[in-house]
C-alpha cells in the first residue's frame, strides 16, 4: 500500500487532502497529489513570495501563470520568454540533464504559439575536480539540443564557486516571437473538446522526477532514484515544435499545454483548472514505448517531447493532418467536459476522480514570514584605503568569473535563424526581427556573490545588473524573467535568504517599472546540509531601437574620450571579485536606486541619438567593475590596436575601478562635442565624469597619484588562459 | 605485464528512449527492410598491460563501471583477449 | 536579376537551416521551391540546395539517414543529367554519404561542436560560380560538430589534379595551414566539387548582410545562380 | 518468417584518427590504468524478420553496406543470433 511518504507528502498535507476531498485518495490519487502538491508543481514554499513581485506593465500581454510570460515587442510581434532551471538532472547526467532542460523550456514557449528565436544559458559550477567534466557535459547537452532544433545561444553567464561543487546550476532563458494578438494558452479548453497526446511514446522515464528528484536534497537516498533520468530527443522535439506551431498558427486548437514536470498529471490538471473544465483521460489510448506499464506509471512519466492539445471537433480532421504531415505519433486521449474534475479511466473502468480545484488549487501555501530580513544598511566600506596594485589587474581578469568564455560559446551556434546581429561575444545579444526596427535586446545576470552575504541586496544588484546592460544599448526594457535557485526551504537560513533575494528583485522591478512575467523556483539545492549561495538569474528582453546598428562596445579610435557614467560616490568593493582574491568578501554596497533610474532614462533616450551627441560607444559596468569593462572594450578590437589612459583623482584607488556596484557605464565620446557633455549633469541630472581617454598604443594606463601600466596583451593572457602576470 | 584486448559493449538500459536507435529504424523501414527494433550503442576496444587475463578483466569492469559507461542509464558487458600486436 | 531561376530547397525532417537558405535565396531575386523530403520525382528546377541542419538528428552519422531519404534518388538522376546541386553543411554531409561527392565528413578532433566567423579562399575556379575568382577570399561562419573533411585513402592527390579542390580554410590573407584549419580537415578543405555537384561546410546563408557580420555569403551564392558577383540586393 | 537479431560492430578504418578513442585514452591514463590504445566505433542490434539465419545474415550484410556504415571510413562486422523475445 502507497503511503503519503512514498509520494512525497507529509502528514499534514495527507490530512488536508482527506478533509478536503472527504474519502482517502485510492494510490493512484495519492500519486497525482504526490506529484502536483510537490514543491515542484506547487511552489507551496515560494508562491506567496512570487505575489509580491509587480506583474503589471504597458507592455505586459501575459503575465506569471501561463507557460511563459508574453510581452508587447512592436505593433506586430510579441515576444515569449521564460527562465527555466534543469539543476538536479544536470548534476546527475550532465547531457542529457541539460538537453531535456532546454527541450523543456523550449516547449514553453512553443506552447504560448511562439516560435522561438534565442536562448541564453546562465551556469554556475563548483571548482572541484568534478567541476570541469560536468560543465563540459552540460555545455554539450544545451547546444545538441537547442541548436539542433535551430535556435541559435546569444547570450548567457558563467560562474565559479564552491558552493557549487554538488550542486551546480544550469537555467536556460528561452525567447519566442509570436504575431501580436494570437491567443494561445492552457486556459482555452472548452466543453465538447477533444484530448490530443501528441509526440514521443510514453516510457518509464524520470517518474517522479519532479516531486522526488527535484523536491528533496541530495544525498545518498537519492543515489538510487537515478534511473529516473530523461533522454531528450532534438529531433523529435523539433517536430513536435513545427506541428505545434502550425496547429496553434491555423488556431486548430484551443488550448495547447506541454508536458513536463509530473508529464499527464500536470497538464491534464493545469489545462483542467486553467480553462475551468473537466477533463476525462483514458489512459489505456496513450501510446506506451515500454510493455504493461501501470496507469500510475504513464500519469507520472516524464518522457520529453510530448504535448497536450485540446481540439474542437470541427478542428479534428485538420489537426491530424498536421500531424501526418509531421509523421508525429499521436493519440486521442480524453476529451474536456463541463465539470471541475480530473477522471482517469482505463477503458471503461474509472481509475481516479478528483476535483481540480483541490488537486491544483488548494495545496497549501506556506505562509510568508515577515520582518526575518537581516541587513542593515549603511555598513562602512569593506576595504579602507588601499592604493592600487597592478597585478590585481591581472587577477581580476584571470579570475574564472571573468575570464574570456569563448571557449563556451563557440561550441554553441549563435548564429543560426540569421536574427544575431550581437551574439556572445559582446555583453548583450542584439537580433533583428526583419523589416529593421525595432529589434530585440537580450540580457541576463546571475551576480551570485553578490547575494551571498546579503540576499535582498543581491536581488536588487541582479536586476539593476540585467537593466544596465540592456540599457547601454538604449534598448527599452519590456519585462524580467527570474530564475530563483535556493536551498531547502524547510530550513530556517535558505528561506530566509529566498525570501530576501525575492524581495530585492520585488523591490528593484518596482522601481524602475519592469514587470517580472515569468521565472521559475529552484529549491533544494542543498547537499548534505550544504546550501548554494541564493542565486538570481534574471533574464531581460528590450525593444531595440536600432538592431541593425548597435552602437558599438568600444571606441573608434584613439583621442576618443572616455566617460563614467554614474560611478558611486562611495565605491566599495562588497561582493567583488577583488575583494574574493584579496580574502575579504564582505556584503553587496547598498545602490543609489535613483540616480540608476536618471541614467537608466538618459541612455534610452540618448543613445537613439547618439550620433548628435558625439557617443560613440557605451558598455556596463559588472563584474570585475570599471577595470574589467575598458579592458574588454579595447581587448575585444582586433587588431588590439587601441588602448585607454585614464587620469584618476588623486585619492582613487582600487575601490573606484574595481567596484562592482551595478549601474554605471563607461561611454566613449566624440571630443569635439566635450561641451555637452561638460554639461550633461546639469542638463539631464545624471552623474558624469570624465576619466580619460582612448590611445593608440595598446596598454591601460591609470594615474592616481602615481602611474601604473597595463600592457594590453598580458591582460588578454590572463584573461584568456587566466593565472597572473607580475607587473614588469 | 602482457598486453591484453578489452572489448566493451555499452548499451542504454532497457526502457531508456534511445533515439539514434528509433530513427534509423524509421529510415530502414522506409527502406523496405522487415525491422522491428534497433538499439544503438557504443564498441570501445581498449589495450591494457596486466600480469593476468583475469587481472586485465577486473580493470576492464573497473573503467568499464568508472568511465566508459554512465551507470544511470547504460550498462556494459566487457570481454578480454590476448593481444599481439 | 532572374526571378525566373528556381531554386529547390529539401527539407528533411530535422534540416533547420531551411528558412535560412530561402530566405537568402528569394534576397538574392530567385525563387525557392520547397522540396519535400518524401517525393520520389523533382518539379521543373534550375537548381537544388540540400541545405544545413540536424536532419534525422544527425543520428547513426551525419547525413547517412538523409542521404536514403527518397527524394535523393530523384536528386541523384537529376544530377546526373546535369542539375547544378549545392549541399551546405548538412547538406555537404549528405552528399558524401550518397556517394556524389568524394570524401567524408568525421567528427571534429575537438569532439565538440564549433561555431565561429572563419575566412576560406576560392582554391579552384569553378564553372559553377561565374565571376568567383580563384584566390577569392570569402568570410563565412562555420557550425558544425562533424566537419572534418577526409578522403579515402589515396584519393586525395585526385581531388586536387582534377580541381575539385573548390574552398579551403585560410587566414584572411589567404594562406592554409595547421592554425588556419578549424575542424582538422585533410588539406584544409572547405568545399568540393564534382562537375555539377558542390559541398560546403560554411554557410553563406547566414551570410548575407554587413549586420551579420559579413556578405561574402550573398556572392557566392549570386554567383552560383550566375547572377555575377554583384547582383547581390 | 521469423525474427532474428543481427549485432554490427561499426569501427574506423586502421590509420583514420579517432579523437574520441585518444581522449578517452588520455582520460583513462590520467586515471592511471596502464592503457595504450582505444578506438571506439558503433554496436547496433537489429531485430530483422527473414526466412532463415543465412538470408538475415545477407539483409544484414547489405544494410551493413548501404546505411550502416560509411565505407569511406568505417569498416563493420555482422553476426547473427535467433531471435526470442
Ligand atoms: N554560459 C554561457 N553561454 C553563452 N554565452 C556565455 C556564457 N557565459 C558567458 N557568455 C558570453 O560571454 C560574454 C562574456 O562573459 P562575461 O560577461 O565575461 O562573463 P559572465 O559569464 O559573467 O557574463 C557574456 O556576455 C555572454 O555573452
Ligand atoms: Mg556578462
Amino acid at each position: 500500500m502507497l503511503t503519503h511518504q512514498d509520494v512525497g507528502l507529509s502528514a499534514s498535507e495527507d490530512q488536508e487532502i482527506v478533509q478536503l476531498l472527504g474519502r482517502r485518495p485510492n494510490e493512484l490519487e495519492l500519486g497525482l497529489f504526490g506529484a502536483l502538491w510537490s514543491e515542484h508543481c506547487s511552489y507551496k514554499s515560494s508562491k506567496n513570495l512570487l505575489a509580491q513581485l509587480p506583474h503589471q506593465g504597458q507592455f505586459v500581454v501575459q503575465g506569471p501563470g501561463g507557460n511563459a510570460g508574453v510581452v508587447q515587442l512592436s505593433a506586430d510581434w510579441d515576444i515569449a520568454f521564460k527562465i527555466e532551471s534543469h539543476n538536479h538532472p544536470s548534476f546527475v547526467e550532465p547531457l542529457q540533464g541539460a538537453a531535456t532542460g532546454v527541450g523543456g523550456i523550449l516547449r514553453d514557449i512553443v506552447a504560448m504559439g511562439a516560435r522561438p528565436i534565442a536562448i541564453a544559458d546562465i551556469l554556475k559550477f563548483g571548482v572541484n575536480e568534478q567541476a570541469p567534466a560536468l560543465l563540459h557535459g552540460v555545455v554539450e547537452g544545451i547546444g545538441a539540443y537547442g541548436n539542433a532544433i535551430g535556435i541559435p545561444n546569444v547570450t548567457g553567464s558563467l560562474g565559479f564557486s564552491a558552493v557549487y561543487d554538488a550542486n551546480p546550476l544550469v537555467n536556460v532563458l528561452a525567447v519566442g516571437m509570436r504575431r501580436h494578438g494570437l491567443q494561445v494558452g492552457a486556459d482555452g479548453a472548452r466543453p465538447g473538446s477533444v484530448l490530443i497526446l501528441i509526440g514521443q511514446g510514453t516510457g518509464r522515464d524520470g517518474i517522479h522526477g519532479a516531486s522526488l528528484l527535484a523536491s528533496r536534497d541530495f544525498g545518498a537516498e537519492t543515489e538510487e532514484m537515478r534511473p529516473t533520468v530523461q533522454v531528450g530527443d532534438p529531433f523529435m522535439g523539433k517536430l513536435l515544435m513545427e506541428a505545434t506551431l502550425a496547429v496553434v498558427g491555423k488556431g486548430f486548437a484551443d488550448a495547447v499545454q506541454d508536458l513536463g514536470a509530473a508529464g499527464l498529471t500536470s497538464s491534464t490538471a493545469e489545462l483542467a483548472y486553467a480553462s475551468s473544465v473537466g477533463l476525462i483521460v483514458d489512459v489505456s489510448k496513450v501510446i506506451c514505448r515500454e510493455q504493461n506499464m501501470s496507469p500510475y506509471e504513464i500519469m507520472l512519466s516524464e518522457t520529453q517531447e510530448r504535448m497536450l492539445l485540446s481540439v474542437p471537433k470541427q478542428n479534428l480532421a485538420s489537426v491530424l493532418e498536421v500531424l501526418a504531415w509531421y509523421e508525429l505519433p499521436y493519440a486521442e486521449i480524453g476529451r474536456v467536459v463541463a465539470g471541475d474534475f480530473l477522471r482517469i479511466e482505463a477503458g471503461d473502468q474509472v481509475l481516479a476522480e478528483l476535483p481540480t480545484s483541490v488537486l491544483v488549487g488548494s495545496c497549501p501555501r506556506l505562509p510568508v514570514m515577515h520582518d526575518v530580513r537581516i541587513w542593515d544598511a549603511g555598513q562602512p566600506s569593506v576595504l579602507e584605503k588601499i592604493g592600487l596594485q597592478s597585478r590585481w589587474g591581472y587577477q581580476v581578469l584571470g579570475h574564472p568569473d571573468c575570464r574570456n568564455r569563448s571557449s563556451v560559446y563557440q561550441r554553441y551556434d549563435s548564429m543560426i535563424g540569421t536574427r544575431t546581429v550581437w551574439g556572445p561575444e559582446h555583453d548583450v545579444a542584439v537580433m533583428h526581427i526583419g523589416n529593421g526596427k525595432p529589434g530585440l535586446c537580450i540580457a541576463v545576470a546571475a551576480p551570485a556573490r553578490w547575494a551571498a552575504y546579503d540576499s535582498y541586496a543581491g536581488g536588487i544588484g541582479a536586476v539593476v545588473a540585467a537593466l544596465s546592460l540592456v540599457a547601454a544599448q538604449g534598448a527599452v526594457p519590456l519585462g524580467l524573467t527570474d530564475g530563483i535557485n535556493a536551498g531547502n526551504p524547510a530550513k530556517f537560513e535558505p528561506y530566509r535568504k529566498m525570501a530576501d533575494l525575492i524581495r530585492g528583485i520585488g523591490k528593484a522591478a518596482e522601481i524602475f517599472e519592469v514587470p517580472v512575467t515569468g521565472g521559475n523556483v529552484s529549491l533544494h539545492n542543498e547537499t548534505e546540509g550544504q546550501a548554494i549561495w541564493p542565486t538570481a538569474a534574471i533574464g531581460v528582453v528590450a525593444r531595440h531601437p536600432n538592431p541593425e546598428h548597435p552602437i558599438a562596445d568600444a571606441p573608434p579610435d584613439a583621442g576618443v574620450r572616455i566617460l563614467a557614467l554614474n560611478p558611486p560616490a562611495n565605491p566599495d568593493l562588497g561582493g567583488s571579485v577583488l575583494a574574493e582574491i584579496l580574502g575579504r568578501s564582505d556584503r553587496y554596497p547598498v545602490l543609489d536606486l535613483r540616480a540608476i533610474q536618471h541614467s537608466l532614462r538618459f541612455l534610452v533616450e540618448i543613445i537613439p541619438q547618439a550620433e548628435t551627441v558625439g557617443l560613440l560607444g557605451c558598455r556596463a559596468v559588472g563584474i570585475g567593475g570599471l577595470f574589467f569593462a575598458v579592458a574588454k572594450s579595447l581587448m575585444t578590437k582586433t587588431p588590439m590596436a587601441l588602448g585607454a589612459n585614464l587620469v584618476l583623482a588623486g585619492d582613487a584607488d582600487a575601490r573606484f575601478v574595481f567596484n562592482e556596484m551595478a549601474g554605471q557605464w563607461v561611454l566613449f565620446v566624440d571630443p569635439e562635442f566635450q561641451s555637452f557633455w561638460d554639461h550633461v549633469s546639469e542638463t539631464h541630472g545624471v552623474s558624469v565624469v570624465d576619466i580619460g581617454w582612448v590611445t593608440g598604443s595598446p596598454e591601460v594606463v591609470i594615474t592616481a597619484g602615481r602611474s601604473l601600466t597595463w600592457p594590453l596583451i598580458d591582460l588578454w593572457r590572463a584573461y584568456r588562459k587566466g593565472g597572473v602576470r607580475d607587473v614588469r | 605485464m602482457t598486453q591484453f584486448r578489452l572489448t566493451f559493449l555499452v548499451g542504454l538500459k532497457a526502457g531508456i528512449l534511445d533515439p539514434a536507435g528509433q530513427a534509423t529504424r524509421n529510415v530502414l523501414q522506409h527502406m523496405e527492410y522487415q525491422v522491428d527494433d534497433v538499439r544503438i550503442g557504443k564498441w570501445i576496444q581498449v589495450i591494457v598491460s596486466a600480469k593476468t587475463k583475469d587481472q586485465a578483466l577486473a580493470i576492464g569492469q573497473e573503467m568499464g563501471e568508472r568511465i566508459l559507461s554512465n551507470p544511470v542509464m547504460e550498462y556494459f558487458e566487457v570481454t578480454v583477449q590476448a593481444y599481439e600486436q | 536579376m532572374n526571378n525566373d531561376l528556381s531554386v529547390g530547397i529539401v527539407i528533411f525532417p530535422g534540416s533547420n537551416c531551411d528558412n535560412d537558405t530561402i530566405a537568402a535565396i528569394f534576397a538574392l531575386g530567385a525563387k525557392p521551391v520547397v522540396l519535400d523530403y518524401r517525393l520520389r520525382s523533382l518539379p521543373v528546377l534550375d537548381r537544388v540546395i540540400l541545405p544545413g541542419g540536424f536532419s534525422y538528428g544527425d543520428y547513426l552519422r551525419s547525413g547517412a539517414l538523409a542521404a536514403a531519404a527518397p527524394i535523393m534518388d530523384a536528386v541523384e538522376k537529376a544530377a546526373a543529367n546535369g542539375l547544378p546541386v549545392l549541399g551546405i553543411c548538412n547538406g555537404f554531409q549528405i552528399l558524401c554519404e550518397r556517394g556524389l561527392l568524394p570524401g567524408a565528413l568525421l567528427p571534429n578532433p575537438s569532439g565538440k561542436f564549433i561555431c565561429q566567423w572563419q575566412t576560406v579562399r576560392v582554391a579552384n575556379e569553378s564553372p559553377l560560380f561565374t565571376g568567383l575568382h580563384q584566390g577569392r577570399i570569402l568570410r563565412l561562419p562555420i557550425a558544425h560538430h562533424e566537419g572534418s573533411y577526409r578522403t579515402a585513402q589515396g584519393q586525395l592527390a585526385d581531388l586536387f589534379d582534377r580541381g575539385q579542390v573548390f574552398l579551403q580554410y585560410s587566414d584572411p590573407e589567404g594562406q592554409s595551414h595547421g592554425l588556419t584549419n578549424p575542424n582538422g580537415s585533410v588539406a584544409n578543405i572547405a568545399g568540393v566539387q564534382n562537375r555539377n555537384v558542390v559541398g560546403l561546410m560554411p554557410h553563406p546563408e547566414r551570410a548575407m548582410a554587413t549586420y551579420l557580420g559579413s556578405r561574402d555569403g550573398a556572392d557566392l551564392l549570386a554567383s552560383w545562380l550566375g547572377m555575377g558577383e554583384n547582383a547581390v540586393c
